[in-house]
């Protein structure tokens, strides 16, 4: 099985769900063992991601600010998130006296839960799945909106004006930015015939939609990271949170394991929508390939999927850290400024573009 | 029973008993917020049904609108309603008793259909679910016979229209407020 | 005096009012050998300043200031401040657009409470004190918040420390102090329980 | 004549509802005192109808320390080690504000070497209150990064604060009669030293904020208030200039060494707070200006008065003087019985506890995020505002 993780004979699809049900007929514990693959599979790799793209975004940070960052806990503070996550777990659990208890507890168990759907039908190689919907981006746009009750649930929940003022200012956010997103998603899924995410890296074997859809790809991409930032919640659209005016926001009432689901929540989702970002645009662990040159494309080959994806979706993390440490926070009216009046319209307009080339085929390498 | 079909079965079950319980929630509890998560686990749990019965699609459609919008937008609303949180909703007894009645009546009616069709046990195996979607959409935009464009227009018509109406309404009080203060509201376009 | 933009500045450079001439309102030591702007020395303690006296001249209801004073100060009852200040203001002559400072005095010693308003004048950059005096027993004062904006704050400022009532104020509350405070801490004859009061001998014990 | 007090509570019981079902119910939060925006224990209650404020009320008192009353139990020169706590980013101009009530009082004629160190000094300290303003601003706006290259820069000034008067930050160097001590011998090198580095990353700072599109537009017609609100409200430093009122006392009424120095004053002309903004970048580079001019020219002579004199007892009368410090004017008002070493009465007029009120002004009817861009606009040190 592990060959089968890392080669990449053809591009052979098989995704742990599609394992399990394979072995399902024949051996139901094997397939329960896949089952389990997954899902423990699935939390460590949250987790780890987590701590790593933490200790990436302080680092990043750092550099950018001129100084080091941590760098006492292990070489260069690699295990500072480690002592972070410690630190994080010992916190008193404080719950508001005048808190809704129940939702609560419950908004970071729906911030997770989004977390983890959304992350489990990312292909991040060949093999490396775990579900493999046939409506992939529909069902990525879906669990968004889980996403977002939770910060809503949060927001309500504490009992706080500031939380329930980012909570609304979430709430208002998502709903603008996710028409947004979801123009630009589906420019692709013009492009590439298929709403499957791995159908649509198979579709960008002869090169990555970016430079394939021109001028539409670029303005797709562009109106795709814009969005999906302000649907992370980051900068400069933090809005939610924005320490400087709601103190916190949604999350002000919460600590120790509560906020460090939160905290989870959004570094993975960071981590989502470049992998997601990377998968429409970049190809996700396509080589980069040009149509017809079959040399090229062979030596491309040898770099394994998995870097392939990994090296995209780190250039788009850095990417959203790079705009984060630069640039200071829109306004709450002018945040609704640009989406309604300028990205939807562009959003609208490129997606005619795109359907008007589809239909034309006048992206390059139509042939398939 | 094969390990396949018991898992469908477990699966089911489970589904549709969340459902009955988070159903039940909606209009027994008493906090209007938590009766809208409830509602939240109603619709997810349709989406489940969908998914198994392999209409991947539906069930997507199903979070996306449902869970991602409509929820979203009743979770909206109850916050921006002043001091729901705190009122107790307690029907008076005329209300009670119509509510009685037409639920009453509303069981019935679903008894009634539930008797008189005929449901074909063997369902013709689902198409390739991807092509669902392309069917769909076929179906939605074509005109003639099968096609649905006619309905769509309008219902895009009425969407049109409400949120103009919206925003009609809800730009009178700010236009009076910024009359009184002489300083100049500051255009935004956020959310009506 | 010059005005300086960067040159993404879209607003066109025009100061609404500019000071132009550089007398020294506040009369500076100036050192020895100042070879840039001799400056003439301010140094008459019988005769009040001039402006006083323009003052007094424009304006029936003021008096020159009885004590000592280094800037050019006059005198008026309470009955007439609102009147004088008005006045002030809006005589072209004076011009005190600027209410720089107001605060209290406790002349306990008179059982009086010592007004004092500091305007300033954009135009001829001078500055003037207008001083009143209220009975302690009795401090009640016209409001001037309706000349200047920031009196209400200032007249809020005296009200915590010194407990002068401000007639016609629009929101006369305290300002550092809570709402339930009793007392007003600047007064003279001021006591509360948590002030020190240096009783060496029982610090000893 | 029956005067109305009110309180708090009253002030802020929120009226009944219009009869338009529509109309968003108007509430009251708290920001502060202990929020990140209010740079301090400022507590600002706010009228808020969604996200627009319709009322800003400032509730002060939190760091309120009685300092004109403890002033009245000390001597002029006690008196000064207190000022340096209120406004503590301009902690000598605030010594230097006593000092020169006290010499005017006394008619005290001081030599060029101490009117050269005291301007040198001053304006060394104007430059980093502006630069951690600078970081601050970006800060509250949401950028995290200026705020750190701020607090680099500034290191480099407290760096050369801490070599001649041994402190950073609550500084008593200033004296009634001269200084407290004579400057380090390193201390010309080094002010030439941050010159030379810190001029060209002023031009990094425009760079990294000010050419920035989100800070325009945060910043550009947001909390304008016109020279003649500005001057009703009494605000002074450079939130008045923004507004067009060219008052700066280093230039209307010279002290120290400000009559022998050529520099410009920054003046806007709509009073935003993207002119306040400019306002003190500018002045970051005009003080650099002031110091290039004087440091290499510390004529020799004493430090201090040749004695000091053991009892300062002022002259019968009230005293008054006036400075610009970073963020306004701060006048030091005495009432001397002419007896006793102790004033009768000491008042500051601080410029923080006239600025701030003028941010109702500024933000009424404008968004949260506006708010604390005013605030951070008016650069407000809270332990001055209370004293």
């Amino acid at each position: 099985m592990l060959e089968n993780l890392l080669t990449h004979s053809a591009f052979e699809i098989l995704t742990l769900s599609d394992r399990a049900a394979q072995a399902l007929a024949e051996n139901p514990w094997e397939a329960a063992g896949y089952t389990l693959l997954a899902l423990g599979g699935t939390g460590a790799f949250l987790s780890l991601l987590g701590m790593a793209l933490i200790y990436v975004e302080r680092k990043v940070a750092a550099h950018f600010q001129c100084r080091l960052g941590p760098m006492r806990v292990g070489w260069h503070g690699m295990l500072q998130s480690i002592a972070d996550a410690l630190k994080l777990l010992q916190k008193e659990d404080i719950i508001p006296e005048k808190a809704d208890k129940l939702l609560f507890f419950l908004a970071p168990v729906f911030s997770i839960i989004a977390t983890v759907l959304a992350l489990i039908i990312i292909p991040m190689s060949p093999s490396l799945q775990v579900v493999d919907l046939n409506i992939g981006v529909i069902f990525i746009s879906a669990v968004g909106g889980f996403g977002v009750l939770g910060i809503l649930l949060a927001g309500w929940s504490s009992n706080n004006k500031w939380s329930l003022l980012g909570a609304m200012r979430a709430g208002a956010q998502f709903i603008s930015y996710e028409i947004s997103v979801t123009l630009s998603l589906l420019v692709i899924t013009l492009l590439a015939g298929s709403l499957q995410l791995s159908e649509i890296v198979q579709s960008q074997q002869d090169g990555w939609w970016i430079w394939r859809g021109h001028i539409v790809g670029v303005v797709a991409f562009f109106v795709f990271i814009i969005s999906s930032t302000a649907e992370l919640n980051r900068p400069p659209f933090d809005l939610p949170e924005a320490e400087s005016e709601l103190t916190g926001g949604f999350h002000t009432e919460y600590s120790g394991l509560r906020f460090s689901f939160f905290f989870l929540a959004e570094f993975i989702n960071m981590f989502i929508a470049s992998a997601l970002g990377a998968t429409l645009f970049f190809g996700g662990w396509m080589p980069f390939h040009i149509g017809g040159f079959e040399t090229f494309n062979s030596i491309m080959d040898l770099i394994p999927p998995g870097l392939w994806f990994a090296g995209k979706t780190a250039f788009i993390v850095f990417l959203m850290m790079w705009v984060r440490w630069t640039f200071p926070r829109l306004r709450v009216d002018q945040l609704m400024r640009l989406e309604w009046k300028f990205l939807l319209p562009v959003g609208f307009i490129n997606l005619f573009a795109a359907a008007t080339i589809v239909l034309t085929k006048l992206y390059f390498f139509p042939g398939q | 029973m094969n390990p396949a079909e018991l898992t469908h079965t477990i699966v089911f079950y489970g589904l549709a008993l969340v459902s009955i319980v988070a159903a039940l929630l909606v209009v027994t509890v008493k906090r209007i917020f938590r009766a809208a998560v409830a509602l939240a686990t109603v619709l997810v749990c349709g989406a489940g049904f969908y998914i198994l019965l392999d209409y991947d699609f539906i069930a997507g459609i199903q979070l996306l609108v449902y869970v991602g919008g409509i929820v979203i937008l009743i979770v909206f609303a109850v916050m921006l309603t002043s001091s729901l949180e705190d009122t107790e909703i307690r029907p008076s007894k005329s209300r009670k008793a119509l509510g009685i009645i037409s639920s009453l009546g509303f069981l019935a009616t679903a008894l009634i259909a539930f008797q008189s069709t005929s449901f074909p046990l063997s369902a013709p195996t689902p198409e390739q679910p991807s092509d669902v979607a392309l069917e769909i959409g076929r179906k939605l935009l074509g005109y003639g016979s099968d096609g649905y464009v006619l309905p769509f227009e309008i219902i895009s018509l009425l969407l049109l229209s409400a949120v103009i109406g919206a925003i009609v309404v809800a730009r009178n009080p700010l236009k009076k407020s910024s009359d009184l203060s002489g300083q100049s509201e500051q255009s935004d376009g956020s959310a009506t | 005096m010059t005005e300086k933009s960067p040159q993404d500045n879209k607003h066109p450079e025009k100061p609404a009012q500019q000071p132009s001439t550089p007398e020294s309102s506040a009369p500076k030591p100036t050192p020895p050998p100042a070879p840039a702007k001799p400056e003439e020395q301010v140094e008459k303690p019988p005769q009040p300043p001039e402006l006083t006296l323009k003052v007094c001249a424009a304006i029936s209801e003021c008096k020159p200031y009885s004590a000592a004073s280094d800037c050019p100060t006059v005198e008026v009852i309470p009955e007439n401040l609102v009147k004088v200040l008005t006045a002030l203001r809006d005589n072209q002559d004076f011009a005190f657009s600027m209410l720089m400072d107001h605060t209290a005095v406790d002349r306990i010693e008179d059982g009086k409470f010592e007004l004092v308003y500091r305007l300033y004048s954009l135009t001829t950059l001078s500055m003037l004190l207008v001083s009143t005096k209220i009975p302690r027993d009795k401090p009640i004062i016209p409001t001037v918040s309706h000349l200047w904006d920031i009196a209400e704050w200032q007249e809020r400022e005296v009200y915590d420390l010194f407990g002068v009532l401000y007639d016609n104020h629009p929101d006369l509350r305290r300002v550092f102090l809570e709402d339930d405070w009793v007392g007003f801490p600047l007064r003279k004859d001021y006591k509360d329980d948590f002030m020190l009061t240096l009783d060496i001998d029982s610090l000893r014990e | 004549m029956a005067v109305k007090i009110s309180t708090l509570e009253e002030r802020i019981s929120v009226p009944a509802e219009g009869d338009n079902p529509l109309n968003t119910q108007e509430y009251f939060i708290n920001m502060g005192p202990q929020h990140p925006a209010t740079h301090g224990v400022l507590r600002l209650m706010l009228k808020l109808d969604g996200e627009t404020v319709r009322e800003v009320i400032p509730v002060l008192g939190y760091i309120h320390r009685g300092i004109e009353k403890i002033g009245e139990h000390q001597t002029y020169r006690q008196f000064v080690h207190l000022t340096d706590r209120c406004d503590y980013l301009s902690a000598m101009m605030n010594n230097w504000a006593v000092s020169l009530m006290v010499e005017k009082a006394m008619q005290t004629q001081l030599n060029d070497r101490i009117e050269y160190i005291r301007t040198i000094m001053a304006e060394l300290e104007r430059i980093q209150s502006h630069m951690l303003w600078w970081g601050v601003l970006g800060m509250d706006l949401g950028a995290f990064t200026p705020f750190l290259y701020g607090f680099r820069d500034r290191e480099m000034i407290t760096d050369i604060f801490e070599e001649t008067i041994g402190c950073r930050l609550t500084m008593n160097y200033i004296q009634p009669g001269g200084l407290m001590d004579d400057i380090h011998p390193n201390f010309v090198k080094r002010v030439k030293d941050v010159i030379a580095y810190a001029k060209p990353k002023i031009d990094e700072y425009e760079e990294l904020l000010s050419g920035n599109v989100i800070i325009q537009e945060r910043l550009r017609n947001v909390g304008t208030i016109t020279a003649e609100q500005a001057t009703s409200l009494g605000v002074t430093g450079p939130v008045l200039r923004a507004s067009g009122v060219a008052l700066d006392l280093r230039r209307v009424a010279p002290y120290g060494a400000y009559g022998q120095v050529d520099f410009e004053v920054a003046v806007g002309s709509v009073g935003d707070c993207w002119d306040r903004y400019w306002v003190r970048v500018e002045e970051i580079r005009q003080s650099f200006r002031i110091i290039e001019q004087l440091i290499d020219n510390i004529p020799a002579g004493k430090t201090m008065l040749s004695k000091p004199a053991k009892k300062i007892i002022l002259p019968e009368g009230s005293h008054y003087a006036q400075l610009e410090t970073a963020r306004g004017i701060l006048g030091i008002y005495a009432v001397s019985d002419g007896k006793s070493e102790n004033p009768v009465r000491i008042h500051m007029r601080s410029p923080n506890y006239h600025n701030v009120w003028s941010v109702d002004a500024m933000t009424r009817n404008a968004r949260i995020g506006d708010l604390v861009a005013n605030i951070s606009s008016l650069d407000i040190v809270v332990p001055d505002i209370d004293r």
